[in-house]
């Protein structure tokens, strides 16, 4: 196991979040779920057109509302106050998740306790003395969207890799996620299991591999 | 005159028994039907069934249900949250029982059981711990696994709109599961901020047609968070 | 087989019509078939609430309009102008069908071919030489009512009977008619078969065994 | 800038390919996108599966398009109808595939595809001819046969309302099989009777979010029904 005290920091949970948002084309349906891909919303410029759903029946939701602004009855599925942006709409739950598994989202981005270089998710339980662990929409959203992205910490804060042969925690979803954003690198997921796209500033290629529990591939090109 | 507008709470729980099924609106405190909950605890129906997003939060509303002992079972996708702190206490000394299912899978089941569809196959939690012991079938080269509707006895609503023939509107996300738990249940009883007058409510923008309602009580905002 | 020519004409499709309307009670959502159940709301006097659905997503329907006063955008499963009363609602197909088969109508009419004694209703093809039949929403509501009663004259125009032992044509449902209605009788359908509850006026029971092709049970009070 | 209209008719029918699903809103001529259909009988794709209620009436429309040889095969639950004499000449002559689909089947089957659900279990038109060579299963002692999602290449809408970013309603009993097709196609293409701007609809009346729309074409009453 790597040495924590030399781990590369990398980047800040904002700048995964910003590295993330620059890959958001205008005109996307997006579903951010809890933690770092909370974030991403504000990164994306406001003239760049991106409509954000939430589970809970909301299409357009826009910036958190000024503290005076809130509006009780406009939350997303994280159970925070957020606003609607204009052509915005309201559709109600088994609707919300006919648009989550009926594969019409262009992405959604969650966080995961595990990767494993076939795509498997796991992000919703360590399955230790947990059986009452809360699933919420995780499951939906990880077999329905178009592109599954995965937002996290390289390495656990005791620094074993996130990013693994196979998932030891139970599974979420076989074999969806297509890329994995980390305070380390961007990492797509292929046939060939895992290639490094790119490393953070100042994070070698071997820095990457070393805290990565299965080989990295990179670019033949 | 068709009128399912009820004068008083009792009125409203009237014929609530024993071991129902009750399908509870909302999606964390919003949309809650938080009047009709109380109004359940005060009429006193146990055993029961109850199915909703969450397992209810602090010491009130379904959490104060929960610690009276009334509940056996909760069916839910997200039990464990902040403060969810009755739910973890009667869990762990056993005394309630859980069913956790992927939410979208909850909605789709509460909407098969209104829709008279028996059973579907749905992709959500194929090959994963929430699929075991369950029938799981590939349809072109995807795995799906077999999930069954999920109908209630009762459904506790909460609507922004609603006439006397039971036609409903909702307030932004406060719509979450409502429209899809009012159509699945025997009697659907709706707790609405405003009872309007029949032929107000747009008919393009009616969410629930009244005849998925059984009674409408009128509980203002105020009375309804008191 | 009976002589038509001696036939007992019974009570018009109209007056049959207005029978059923009779046993309507207010408060029920009712969806009426083409034919004889489609005179049904016509006898249903306006002060009594009762609420029409169609399949094509109309719930309310009022009666006709003026012919100057047609609306291009509102009909119903027959494809007639229709008008809404106030408190009417439009929803989609798949919610007009989840209202249909999800138990939610207290009431379906439709008109038969056939019913059989143990309730299998007939009523979409005649089975010769039309493959192409057309089915529509019969199937459905056939199943999805609380409740199907059937509206129909006794015999064919040949004098066939039309209330049998078992059904000729290709069934539309299994066992599902509850009550039928004809020019002749108003008869249940009861684990023990049909049961006469009243004929027409000038009509025996006598003659509406005979023109029926298996047996008529009377009440036993 | 997100905007999904389009400025012709052309542009509106680019890319639809010869072997397409293609499913065709309205119930009658209620609610049928009939510029847009005429736009594919210009557009020339052949070999076609239409998916829709009736199978066309008279001479133009789907009898058109039909009548000139592109549909190899229909669905639909009402093919025979007063004035449907092209699909009865072609039927006869079989030069055209059937499928008939119990209306209700029909819309859940499009829905399913909408909404990610590979099959579904229905009492409709269990144990009749309908239901041959299909899975029968009981459940709670009634008998269901198992039905597979309906997904069409390209859905052909007519709207009221629409906004640059898709989000339609629907006039009256206009909306019948519209919306649910607009969700159940990789290519989602719709004649708006109005434009309006964006956050003009009013986001609870919104019928069709955009997130199911791949293009709009203004076409004026008028000129749809020329």
């Amino acid at each position: 196991m790597p040495d924590t005290r030399t781990t590369p920091a990398g980047l800040s949970r904002s700048a995964i979040a910003r590295r993330i948002a620059e890959d958001i084309p205008e005109g996307w349906y997006v579903n951010l779920g809890i933690g770092i891909p909370t974030l991403i919303a504000d990164h994306v410029p406001p003239e760049r057109e991106v409509i954000f759903h939430s589970e809970n029946g909301v299409l357009g939701i826009g910036p958190a509302p000024a503290p005076d602004a809130v509006d009780p009855w406009l939350i997303n599925a994280g159970k925070e106050p957020v606003t609607l942006r204009p052509g915005g709409a309201f559709v109600h739950h088994a609707d919300s998740f006919a648009i989550i598994r009926g594969r019409h989202l262009d992405l959604c981005v969650l966080g995961a306790f595990e990767v494993a270089e076939n795509g498997d998710l796991a992000n919703w339980t360590t399955g230790r003395n947990d059986a009452a662990a809360a699933v919420g929409g995780a499951m939906d959203l990880a077999v329905g969207a178009k592109r599954l992205w995965v937002a996290m910490e390289h390495t656990t804060k005791e620094g074993a890799p996130r990013l693994v042969s196979r998932c030891s925690f139970p599974l979420t979803a076989l074999a969806s996620v297509l890329r994995v954003y980390t305070n380390l690198a961007v990492i797509d997921v292929t046939p060939e299991g895992f290639l490094l796209l790119e490393t953070a500033p100042g994070v070698s290629f071997e820095a990457v591999q070393q805290r990565t529990a299965t080989r990295l591939r990179r670019p033949t090109a | 005159m068709i009128d399912k507008r009820v004068a008083s709470m009792a009125e409203a729980m009237a014929g609530i028994r024993d071991g129902s099924v009750v399908l509870l609106g909302g999606f964390g405190d919003v949309g809650q039907p938080d009047a009709l909950i109380k109004g359940l605890i005060a009429q006193g129906a146990s055993n029961l069934t109850v199915v909703a997003n969450n397992a209810g939060r602090g010491r009130a509303g379904l959490a104060r249900l929960m610690e009276l002992g009334r509940v056996r079972r909760i069916v839910c996708s997200f039990p464990r949250s902040r403060g969810s702190v009755v739910f973890e206490e009667l869990y762990s000394a056993g005394r309630i029982e859980l069913e956790i299912v992927p939410q979208g899978t909850l909605a789709e089941r509460i909407r098969a059981a209104g829709a008279g569809i028996a059973a579907f196959f749905t992709p959500t939690a194929a090959g994963t711990r929430l699929a075991e012991n369950k029938e799981q079938r590939s349809f072109n080269g995807r795995r799906y696994v077999l999930e069954h509707a999920l109908p209630g006895d009762v459904a506790l609503i909460e609507a922004w709109r609603a006439d006397r023939f039971g036609n409903l509107t909702y307030r932004e996300s406060a719509r979450n599961f409502n429209p899809v738990m009012a159509m699945a249940a025997r009697l659907t009883i709706v707790q609405a901020q405003h009872l309007v007058e029949l032929g107000t409510l747009e008919p393009e923008a009616i969410v629930t047609p009244g005849i998925f309602v059984s009674r409408v009580l009128h509980v203002p905002y105020a009375q309804a968070k008191e």
